[in-house]
Formats: C-alpha cells, sequence, structure tokens
C-alpha cells in the first residue's frame, strides 16, 4: 500500500510524459540536431560536408546583411507589436465593460479570424487595397479621388497583414486581464477624486498591463517568425528574416547556414522569452488562454 | 460632445470592422462572375463553387486536412488535457521549466521547428509520413490545449474531486465523472483551437508532409502557382462558412446543455 | 463484547509540508458515536488533521487508525469516510439525486436499493422534494443540507465535516448547528467537526480539542474544557479572559490567597493550588463573565471585591461587556443587562469568587 | 464491365473525334472519382504515406490545371491500363521541391515534373539522377532532338528524364499603355525605364533576374563578363519594381488588375490572360529566354514502372492534351508528328521542332556560379 504513497508522486510525471516525450522527441532533440548542423558546410554540389567549421557562424554573425535584415525583422515586429497593442485594447476594453448580454458573442466574433486560413486572409487584403481593390474602386465612385492609389505591396501592408492576423492574440490577452479587475477599485480611485479617465491610468491601466505584456509577448515572437505575409504583401525588398531562413533552406540547399540563421532568430527571441519569464511569468501568457 | 464611451464603442466597431473586411470580401468574391476575383463584381454566379465542387484534388485536400485537423485535435488535447492536469493538480520539482517547455512549440518560429524535425527526420533515415506530419500538428498546437484547459482548471474546485474520491470513486473514475464534464468547455475550446491551427497550417505542412498529401492550404499555396482562380475564393468561402459554423454549433450546444442544467424551475 | 471501539485513532501524528511543520505530533482518538470537534484559529492543523485522516493529505510520521486498521497509505476512495465541505462542493452538473447516489454507484448499490437510500437520505435533511434539481438551483442551506445527505447515505464508519456552517448566514447557521446534531445523533456516526467558531464547538461537541500552531492544546468535554482551561491560550479563544501574572499566598482556611501582580489579592480553590504548586510563577485566568459587576460592596466569604470604574460598555444584546479600570488595570467583565446597565465613568466592584479563579502554571508568553 | 476495355473504346473514341476534349475528360475524371471514393481516405493515406513499391508509382507536379490535366489525360488511363497506381502530388515551386528531395529517403519520391535543363544538373549534382532504358520508352524518338541533347550532356550519354514542353520567359506588358513598337525598341531595357516606375513586374527568381540583368547590360547572359554591370541592372529593376511575383497566379493577376504595366512573363500564362481577353503583349526579345519541362524519374525509383508512364505520357494524344491544358507546346517534334491545330498558336512554338531562335541557360556556366549569384542576388534583392 505505501506504493500509493510514491504513486502521488509520480502521477504528475506520469501525466506530463505524453507531452514531454512529444515535445522532446519532436522538437527538443530536432533543435539540438540544428546545432549540430549548423557546424557543417555546404558543398558545391548541394551536398553537406560534415564536420566542424565556423564558417556559417563566421558569416551570420560577421555579415551586415544578416544583422540589417533581423534589425529589420525586429522593426516590424515592434511596429506590428505596438499597433496591435493600441488597436486591440479598445475593443478588450469595450467587452469587458459592456453591460450588453451578448459578451460571449463579441468575443467569439472577436476569436473567429482565427478560424479562417491565414493565406487566404492575407491575399484578401489585395482585393480590398489592390489599384481596382474595394477601397479604390469605393474612393473612385464617391468622388474623392480620380485615380486610383498605389496602397500595396510595401513595409506598411506588411504590417498591415501582421496586424490583421495576430490582433486577435492581443485582444484575448488584454481582455482577461481587463475582465480580472474589480470594478470597485475604479470606483474607489474616483471616490478619490480621479476623473473617469485619470482612474483608467492610475488604475486600470497599470492592472491590465500583464496581459498587454503577455499579448505583445505573442504578437512579437509570432510577427518576428513569419515569412508568408512579407511575400504575399511586401514589395521587392520587405523581407524578414524568415524568408532568409527559407531562402537559405530551400532555394539555395544550403542547411547548414539555414540552421545557423534559425539559431540566431531563435536565440533572439528565446532570450525575449527567458526575460519575460523572468520578470512577468510565463503564467500570464495561461491567463489569457481563459 | 460624445462621450468616452460612444467613442470606445465606435472605435470597437471599426475594429470589428477591419478584422472581417478580408473575410467579406473573400466572400463575396467567391460570387463574382469575373474570371480574376477582382472589383468591380461583374455579376452574381455559382461558377465558383460548381468548379470547386468539381476539382477532385481540392475536395481530396478537404478531406485530409479534415482527417488531419481531426486527428490533431483529438491527439493533442489527450496530451494536452493530462498535462494540464499535472500542472495545475500537483506540486513538483521543475515545474517553472516544464511550463516554459509546454509553451515553447508557439515561441520558436515555425520555420526554424519545421527544418529542425525535417533534418532529424533525414538523420534517422525516416520517411515522412502522415504520422509525422499529424506529430508536427500535435506539436505546435499542444501549448495552445495545454494552456486553454489549465485556465479553466484553475477555476474548478479541488473539492468537488475530493469529495468524488470520499465517496469512492478511484482518481480515474473521479476524472472522468467529475473533473471531465466541468472543464468539457475548456477542452472544447482547446480542441477547437488544435483543429483550425492545423486546418489552416501551411508552414510546417510544406515541409512534413509526405508525397501525394495535400491539404488545403498546400493545395492553395499550389493552385496560386498555375492559376488564378476565383476558385480560391470560392474555397475560402466555403471554409469561412464552416469554420463559423463550428464555433456557433458548438456554442449552441453548449447553450442547450446549460439551459438543461439550469432547468425551467428558476 | 469488545471494548468500545475507536472509530478513529491518530498515534504521534506528524505533517510537513517542506519546511513547514503544520502538525507537530498529535495524539487523539474519537470514539464511537462521539461528536469531537476540533477548535482552533486559522493555521493552527485542524483541517490538515481532518484531510489527514480523511487520505486528502498523506502522513509525513506516526499511525492513522481506523476501526483499529493502520490506513495511513489507503487512499481516499477506500475508507468509506462520509466527507463533508465548507462550500459543499456538490456536482454542478448532476442532479441532486445524482450527487446523493453518487457514492452507492461506487458501492454497486442495486438501482432499487439507491432509489430508496437515496430518498431516505432525502428526508432526513427534510428536503424530500428536490431530487430532481441541479446544485445551483437550491439555496446554501439547502446546498449543505444535500452535502451531508450525501455524505451519509454511504453509512460511513467516520464522518467529516470541515467547517460546514461557515458559508451559512447566522440565522441559519444556527438552525443547521441544531439540524446537524440531530442527524448525528440519530445515526449514531462517529463524527469529527473542525470549526473556528467556539459557540458551535461549545454547543455540538461530546469532545472538544483545541488545537493551536500544530499541537492539541486541551482536549476533553466543552464544560470541562470551558471552565478549566490548561493553558492561557485555551482560556482566551474560549471566550473572554483576565490573565493576569500571580504569586501564590499562603493557605488560608479553605482558600488560597493569590496576589496579582496589579495589586489587588484573590482567592483560588486547593484544587487549584495544587495544579500550580510546582510552579514558581503562575498565572490567575479570571472568565470576563465569571465577575459580578454591582455599584455597592457585595464581598463575602469566598469572593472578592475589587473597587474600579467602567471605562467603556460594548452592548452585546442581552449582555454588555464592560472595561473596567482598577489600579490602573483594564479588566473585560461581560454580565447580562438588568433593568440598568452600568454607565461609563461609574464607580463599581468587580466580586471574584474563589472557584472561578483558576490557576496556570508558568509565566506569561 | 472492364475498366481498361473502357478507357480503351474511350481513347479510340477521342481518337476517332467521335467525342470532344470536354466529354472524354470528364468520362475519365467519373472513372477517378470511383477509384477515390472506394479508396476510402484512411487507406489512402496510408499507402500515400509509404514509399512507392511496385504497385505504385509516385508522381510530383505543378498542381493546378497543369496536375489535372495529367491526372485526366495521362494517370488514369494509365492506371486502368497498368494496374500501376500513380500517386500524385504537388509542389509550390522546384525549390520546395528539391529540399523535400534532398530530405527524403530514395523511392520515396519518383517522378516529377521539372523545369529546365539547370534543375536537372542539381539533381545530377545531389547524385540523384537514374539511368532510363530507352528501348522501353519508344516514344523519345518523337521528341525534338535539341531537347534531350543537353540532358545526356550532364549525365554522360544517358538520361534521367524525358523533355515534355518548353516555352519562353518573354517581356509581357499590358498594350493600353505601352505600344508593341514601344516594347519592340526597348526590348528587355522596358523594365528598367524610368517611365513606368512603381508600374513594373518582375520574377525573384535569381536566375531570371541576372539573365535580364545581363540582356538590360547588353551581355551575353551565358557569358558574362561584367557581372556588376548586372548587379546595377538588377538593382535598379529593383528600385523601379512594385512588387516580384513568386507564382503564375500572382503574374496573372498583377497584369491584368493593372496594378504593373510591364514584366517578365511566362509564355502560357500570357497566353491564358490574352484569351481571357486582357490587352496583353508579349515579347521575345532577341535571344529570348526559352526553357525546357522534363519528366524526371529520380534515382531508387521502379525503373519499368517510370518508363512505362513516361512512354505512355508521350503517346501523342495524350500530350498534346496536356500541352492544350497547360498551354505550353508539348516536347514532341512538330516535323514527326501533327500536333492538330491549337499547339502551333500557343506561344513559344516553333514549328521548325529546332528551337533554333531561342536561348537556354548553359548548365554548367550557370550551376558554376549558382551558390554565389543565389546568395549575391538575396542580398541585392533587399537593397544591397
Amino acid at each position: 500500500m505505501a506504493a500509493d504513497v510514491a504513486g502521488a508522486r509520480r502521477t504528475p510525471w506520469v501525466l506530463l510524459s505524453p507531452s514531454l516525450a512529444t515535445i522532446s522527441l519532436l522538437l527538443i532533440v530536432p533543435m539540438l540536431f540544428i546545432v549540430v548542423y549548423s557546424f557543417w558546410l555546404r558543398t558545391a554540389t548541394g551536398a553537406d560536408q560534415v564536420g566542424f567549421y565556423l564558417d556559417n557562424w563566421i558569416e551570420v554573425l560577421g555579415d551586415r546583411f544578416y544583422r540589417d535584415i533581423l534589425f529589420q525583422t525586429l522593426l516590424i515586429a515592434f511596429y506590428t507589436t505596438v499597433i496591435c497593442a493600441f488597436v486591440g485594447y479598445i475593443p478588450a476594453y469595450f467587452v469587458a465593460n459592456t453591460r450588453m448580454k451578448s459578451k460571449a458573442f463579441l468575443l467569439l466574433l472577436l476569436m473567429l479570424p482565427f478560424w479562417i486560413s491565414y493565406i487566404i486572409r492575407t491575399m484578401s487584403w489585395i482585393n480590398i487595397l489592390g489599384t481596382s481593390g474595394a477601397l479604390n474602386t469605393l474612393l473612385i465612385s464617391i468622388g474623392i479621388i480620380d485615380d486610383p492609389i498605389q496602397m500595396l505591396y510595401n513595409q506598411q501592408t506588411v504590417v498591415l497583414g501582421l496586424v490583421h492576423y495576430l490582433l486577435p492574440f492581443m485582444i484575448l490577452n488584454v481582455y482577461v486581464s481587463l475582465d480580472g479587475i474589480d470594478k470597485n477599485l475604479t470606483e474607489a480611485a474616483q471616490s478619490l477624486g480621479c476623473t473617469g479617465f485619470q482612474a483608467f491610468r492610475e488604475v486600470t491601466l497599470p492592472l491590465s498591463m500583464p496581459g498587454l505584456a503577455a499579448g505583445s509577448l505573442l504578437c512579437f515572437v509570432l510577427a518576428a517568425g513569419t515569412y508568408i505575409t512579407p511575400i504575399v504583401l511586401g514589395g521587392p525588398r520587405d523581407a524578414m528574416f524568415a524568408n532568409l531562413v527559407f531562402e537559405a533552406i530551400v532555394t539555395q540547399l544550403n542547411w547548414p547556414l539555414g540552421s545557423a540563421l534559425s539559431l540566431v532568430l531563435l536565440a533572439l527571441l528565446g532570450a525575449l522569452v527567458v526575460i519575460y519569464t523572468r520578470y512577468l511569468g510565463i503564467d500570464q501568457i495561461a491567463k489569457s488562454f481563459k | 460632445m460624445m462621450s468616452g464611451w460612444s467613442v470606445i464603442r465606435i472605435a470597437t466597431i471599426l475594429v470589428y470592422l477591419f478584422l472581417f473586411a478580408p473575410v467579406a470580401v473573400v466572400i463575396l468574391l467567391a460570387f463574382n462572375a469575373n474570371q480574376f476575383g477582382s472589383f468591380p463584381i461583374e455579376g452574381f454566379s455559382f461558377r465558383w463553387f460548381e468548379a470547386l465542387w468539381n476539382n477532385d484534388a481540392i475536395v481530396r485536400a478537404f478531406k485530409t486536412s479534415l482527417l488531419l485537423g481531426v486527428l490533431t485535435a483529438a491527439i493533442s488535447t489527450t496530451l494536452g488535457t493530462l498535462a494540464a492536469l499535472a500542472m495545475v493538480r500537483y506540486d513538483f520539482p521543475g515545474k517553472r521549466t516544464i511550463s516554459t517547455l509546454l509553451v515553447a512549440p508557439i515561441l520558436i518560429p515555425e520555420v526554424v521547428l519545421a527544418v529542425a524535425l525535417l533534418l532529424f527526420l533525414q538523420f534517422l533515415s525516416m520517411p515522412k509520413s502522415f504520422g509525422l506530419l499529424l506529430m508536427g500538428h500535435v506539436v505546435f498546437t499542444l501549448p495552445f490545449v495545454v494552456l486553454v484547459v489549465q485556465a479553466r482548471l484553475v477555476s474548478i474546485r479541488r473539492d468537488v474531486e475530493e469529495a468524488a474520491m470520499s465517496l469512492g470513486a478511484t482518481p480515474v473514475q473521479t476524472f472522468f465523472e467529475v473533473t471531465l464534464p466541468l472543464m468539457l468547455p475548456a477542452v472544447m475550446a482547446g480542441m477547437l483551437f488544435a483543429f483550425t491551427i492545423s486546418f489552416d497550417d501551411i508552414t510546417g505542412t510544406l515541409f512534413w508532409k509526405p508525397g501525394g498529401v495535400e491539404t488545403v492550404p498546400t493545395q492553395i499555396f499550389a493552385m496560386l502557382r498555375n492559376s488564378i482562380s476565383p476558385e480560391i475564393n470560392a474555397l475560402g468561402a466555403v471554409m469561412v462558412i464552416f469554420t463559423i459554423a463550428l464555433p456557433l454549433v458548438a456554442a449552441s450546444i453548449a447553450r442547450v446543455m446549460a439551459m438543461r442544467k439550469v432547468g425551467a424551475s428558476k | 463484547m469488545a471494548d468500545r471501539q475507536n472509530a478513529v485513532e491518530l498515534h504521534n501524528v506528524v505533517k510537513r509540508f517542506g519546511e513547514f511543520t503544520a502538525v507537530k505530533r498529535i495524539d487523539l482518538t474519537v470514539p464511537d458515536n462521539s461528536f469531537v470537534t476540533f477548535l482552533g484559529p486559522s493555521g493552527c492543523g485542524k483541517t490538515t488533521t481532518l484531510r489527514m485522516i480523511a487520505g486528502l493529505t498523506d502522513i509525513t510520521e506516526g499511525d492513522l487508525l481506523i476501526r483499529g486498521k493502520r490506513v495511513n497509505s489507503l487512499p481516499i476512495h477506500k475508507r468509506n469516510l462520509g466527507l463533508v465541505f465548507q462550500n459543499y462542493a456538490l456536482f454542478p452538473h448532476k442532479t441532486i439525486f445524482d450527487n446523493i447516489a453518487f457514492g452507492l454507484k461506487y458501492r454497486k448499490v442495486s438501482k432499487a436499493n439507491i432509489a430508496d437510500k437515496v430518498n431516505k437520505a432525502l428526508d432526513l435533511v427534510q428536503l424530500p422534494h428536490v431530487a430532481d434539481r441541479y446544485p445551483n438551483q437550491l439555496s446554501g442551506g439547502q446546498q449543505q443540507r444535500i452535502a451531508l445527505a450525501r455524505a451519509i447515505v454511504i453509512e460511513p464508519d467516520v464522518l467529516l465535516l470541515d467547517e460546514p456552517l461557515s458559508a451559512l448566514d447566522a440565522n441559519l447557521r444556527e438552525e443547521m448547528r441544531v439540524e446537524l446534531k440531530r442527524i448525528q445523533r440519530e445515526l449514531g456516526v462517529a463524527t469529527v467537526f473542525v470549526t473556528h467558531d467556539q459557540s458551535e464547538a461549545l454547543a455540538m461537541s461530546d469532545k472538544l480539542v483545541v488545537m493551536n500552531n500544530g499541537f492539541v492544546e486541551q482536549e476533553g468535554a466543552p464544560e470541562e474544557v470551558y471552565n478549566n482551561p490548561a493553558s492561557a491560550f485555551v482560556a482566551d479563544f474560549l471566550g473572554h479572559s483576565n490573565i493576569i501574572q500571580a504569586n501564590l499566598g499562603s493557605p488560608d482556611a479553605a482558600f488560597t490567597q493569590v496576589a496579582l501582580e496589579s495589586g489587588e489579592t484573590l482567592l483560588t480553590t486547593d484544587e487549584q493550588t495544587a495544579k500550580a504548586k510546582n510552579s514558581k510563577d503562575v498565572r490567575a485566568v479570571i472568565r470576563a463573565e465569571k465577575i459580578d459587576l454591582s455599584e455597592e460592596n457585595r464581598a463575602t466569604d469566598g469572593v472578592i471585591s475589587i473597587p474600579g470604574k467602567v471605562k467603556t460598555v460594548d452592548y452585546l444584546g442581552q449582555q454588555a461587556r464592560y472595561f473596567v479600570e482598577a489600579n490602573g488595570r483594564d479588566w473585560q467583565v461581560i454580565n447580562p443587562i438588568d433593568a440598568h446597565p452600568h454607565k461609563e465613568g461609574a464607580d463599581i466592584f468587580m466580586h471574584i469568587a474563589a472557584r472561578n479563579c483558576v490557576l496556570l502554571p508558568g509565566h506569561q508568553d | 464491365m472492364d475498366d481498361t476495355k473502357r478507357y480503351e473504346r474511350l481513347l479510340n473514341r477521342y481518337r476517332d473525334r467521335d467525342i470532344n476534349r470536354r466529354t472524354f475528360l470528364t468520362a475519365l475524371g467519373a472513372a477517378g472519382v470511383v477509384a477515390g471514393v472506394t479508396g476510402g481516405p484512411m487507406g489512402m493515406l496510408a499507402r500515400k504515406a509509404m514509399a512507392a513499391t511496385p504497385e505504385q508509382v509516385r508522381f510530383d507536379g505543378w498542381g493546378g490545371v497543369v496536375s489535372e490535366a495529367f491526372e485526366k489525360y495521362a494517370f488514369a488511363p494509365y492506371t486502368k491500363k497498368t494496374g500501376i497506381e500513380v500517386v500524385s502530388g504537388t509542389f509550390g515551386g522546384a525549390d520546395e521541391y528539391i529540399a523535400r528531395v534532398k530530405a527524403s529517403q530514395p523511392g520515396e519520391f519518383n517522378l516529377a515534373h521539372l523545369s529546365g535543363v539547370f534543375d536537372y544538373a542539381r539533381y545530377h549534382g545531389l547524385e540523384l539522377t537514374s539511368e532510363l532504358n530507352e528501348d522501353n520508352i519508344p516514344n523519345l524518338k518523337n521528341v525534338i532532338p535539341t531537347l534531350v541533347e543537353p540532358l545526356r550532356k550532364i549525365t554522360g550519354g544517358t538520361i534521367s528524364a524525358v523533355p515534355y514542353d518548353y516555352g519562353t520567359t518573354g517581356i509581357a506588358y499590358n498594350r493600353k499603355y505601352i505600344s508593341d513598337d514601344e516594347a519592340k525598341a526597348k526590348g528587355a531595357k522596358l523594365m528598367v525605364d524610368e517611365a513606368y516606375k512603381g508600374k513594373i513586374g518582375g520574377w525573384g527568381e535569381w536566375k531570371t533576374r541576372i539573365w535580364y540583368g545581363a540582356m538590360q547590360s547588353d551581355q551575353d547572359p551565358n557569358n558574362i563578363q561584367d557581372i556588376e554591370a548586372v548587379w546595377d541592372m538588377v538593382r535598379a529593376h529593383r528600385d523601379l519594381a512594385l512588387k516580384y511575383w513568386s507564382s503564375g497566379a500572382e503574374l496573372m493577376s498583377l497584369l491584368a488588375e493593372e496594378e504593373i504595366y510591364v514584366t517578365e512573363g511566362w509564355s502560357g500564362r500570357i497566353k491564358a490572360l490574352q484569351d481571357q481577353g486582357h490587352d496583353i503583349g508579349y515579347l521575345d526579345p532577341a535571344g529570348g529566354l526559352g526553357w525546357q519541362e522534363c519528366l524526371f524519374v529520380l534515382r531508387g525509383s521502379p525503373m519499368a514502372a517510370c518508363e512505362e508512364l513516361l512512354n505512355f505520357m508521350l503517346e501523342p494524344e495524350v500530350a498534346i492534351a496536356v500541352a492544350e491544358g497547360q498551354s505550353y507546346p508539348p516536347a514532341l517534334d512538330p516535323q514527326k508528328i501533327e500536333l492538330g491545330e491549337v499547339i502551333p498558336t500557343l506561344p513559344a512554338f516553333d514549328p521548325s521542332g529546332t528551337l533554333s531562335s531561342l536561348s537556354f541557360f548553359d548548365p554548367a556556366y550557370w550551376n558554376e556560379n549558382e551558390a554565389d549569384w543565389s546568395k549575391t542576388f538575396s542580398r541585392v534583392q533587399r537593397g544591397y
């Protein structure tokens, strides 16, 4: 019978083992493998030379090109995150505070873009913003402009596509933390002499910070890792780091270099996550999925 | 002068419009008779739906995606629910690290994950298979399930489970009789999450799919290489309707269940 | 016939959570058919002890016996206990009938028997018509009765009640207290009741176990514990007491003199003196309600009177609590309110009978 | 009824022009659907998941209309005839496919519809080529010899693929804004003309960009002397361009919706646009860029089965039907085979069967520079 007590200590590991086995086998081990691969070398024929070469790392870390694209990627991810934060906060606030009975329905609506194919969603911006797209057609027909405006294929449209893709993540996160705030607190602040806006600034905003931070982390990481959006909505120059990884591995068949590039991106985002976990805790992300 | 609340309400409506604009356009253009699926709309037609219906490749891809999504949802919900149970109901050393680990797949850019797994497989001399594609999908849908179920599980009071056990139910019986029914909404949500993310995935799928297996997004991707066709819009419309219908059906089922629970006497 | 069996026995039970020791070596028995209450402030270890008996928390050291069998590592679902929780813990997704039938189902009771037993249990808790409802359609008091019905329908060896009344409002609590005691009597099931409410504990228990800081401070019949606290903690936790450092004086004819630190001298009985005779320091414990206030000095044999001045008066319904200053020290006194209660600022006398001056060995903490 | 007989009767009726192409297609398609439904999704997936067995061969193609043409005109009848199942898959691009093949086990992939001689050489470099027994492919004798020769040169006399179709990457322009005369006069330089800034497109593929960069800087693309001048042209084009397209679909929609007025384009796609009534001009400049597509057999495949399929696909009826479906001329020699009425109207069609007017990527030359140039292009593309 003593086994039962030992069993209780073992139970969480029994429950976790399928997940951990899956993640270890399909994520951790392959990631370690990629580390090994990054020290190999691509030969002229396209085959890989096994060995220990630092060439890829010297190239990746020493070349300004990669640094610049990385910077551009982080910049795009940053813009996306900031816009998502500003644009996402408002509906989250509305849904959290509305007295409408259809709160759940409003949330469900916000979730809906999640259920629509990412490719189709991204591509449909072409039909909206294109020279003969919906927006230009509308503007011309009501006489605001005479000739179509060129709106597509630049960095702004890439950010737009990403914002559209990631906004629900942000709204969901902010909503959860806003919903958890005791309404008495803002009332208390107002009773102490704050105006409505001051109460928001002094109480609601700081208390919703964790949700905002969790949403921002998700937005940033997911934005920094995309490569389809810049292909579909970007101009000739608008590439992101994941495109370089894709090109190195798929177009140039240079897997060792692609591995090194992958690891750079991973290390950077990983560092971000570690910093975040340290100061805010991964649990906050968990909270947002209620 | 408008009150702050009205401004918020209007801004909210605008954000909703922004979120749904592309969806609306896709559905609108699916009925456009015009060859290029662009504005202005030149006539109302079902021809693209017809073309879609007759397109074997798409229908096959749709079946594959459906099967893949359902299996992914089933497996990753099972794994994720077990993991969430461990995380919420037990204390053990290294919990923090494991919590980070469970979320890791959504924090690693998918292209990196895809490539890593591909290289590893080649090293093992293992052929790609539907099973691998499935497991790949399980890995990156797992965190969403874990997070959703975990959040819900926290709010289920432990004493209800203790009560069940005090009445003679074993831990396993307790899970199925009490815990599972109570966290069913979260499990369903996690399942839905996993299903749609799997159904929507392109990057990982492109790398992992074995030959001859196409999912809807990879099929769209392949179609884009060779033909532009409002069939894609029709497909989008079908997917939108399909994916909108799913949560709505789930929601109404949940409501019916809730109604039954509350009953008529209240 | 065998000796009267103990439903539960704890021998040298210790519970540690990591560095923290929640229960520090407890020895206890719960006799058959008795109603035993664990009383103490929050964090005293009473709930942990209950959870160890239930099997919800494992025991770090010591032995736990239920009906004479050691059950230290027997999982909860094999212990045959009735457990009632503070927040009822009814299954929200099951009807009242299914809630009560739950335990019977796992005891492989036949369908017909289940219906029969459930109905009887519902009758016992006086809610015969709610079988088809869901828990959220019942009031708090009704839910508590259902939780009780669910726990007793399985005919448990021991009934464990974890602060079952604390979520109810004051009137209902009173009513349920009576109800609970009635049902326990009727069934004759050994019951462990955990509470931090002293009036509940005093009213219901056959045996009272006062816990503090992981230790049992005192156990015994309620009146014994109340009248003769074994420690300053018990004296203070049960009701209100004046605890004053004192020195034992010489024995008088029938009583012993007790010289209080604050200057007064009280009398006490030989019985009390015996308790403290080996101790250098003693404390005198005088319960607030055992002091008699009056405007005139009514000192008699064995009753000392101390003059003082009423500082404040709190009205507690039929009683009033006075703070009386005497020799620069505040005394707490609780007296019934007669026609005219004493006013603030009034000069009065406190009368203390020798039998009401309890002595505790040792120094004030 | 015996399916094989039904197919042969259909084919005969089609040959006799007794039924039209659409009916033929529908009948075969229906047969395919029946086969698919009875197979069931799980069985289908399980079998597809395994490496090819002699009972089946794997074929990967471009998807879309091309794959549909293949499935209906070639695979379904072939399966009926031989009992060998053709498992068909699609890829998004040649690069993606080669990456997948590189990461696969031998035998996992068999046949593929690949572009150009250049990729053929790449596969050879990765030791993925096989050796076809030409005796099993009698129809090979009908293929334009100049298309076969470059392949033989790479694999030392034997071949690992049969040429199947060809096309050009020429200059496409919107006649509403650019006249034929202007296009003819400016040629490749039309795409670096400041006047059309923001209305220029181009394929985001390094070989094509460098090829056109060489033409724009008046050099021989297969013998570039001044690579810096080429890069300058690539940069100039990049700065004027609105968008690099990456698929036929994008190319067509950019032109059709007048997002851009000029780009280089694939002959078949432009033909499709013209057929839809868009006023798009198409010009193959002198020494225009031609390419061929071949049916490639990968090392480790069941050779006999693959060879039989190749021969079947080179049957004039099948090849012509496929060609009409995808708007690229077949690799069959018009001097030996009667190609019907539609094929001669396709752009890039060469009635002489010599293809002497076209230039092709010199595989040796381009392969030698591949690593360097593709990487440099990746940078130049992003503003360097």
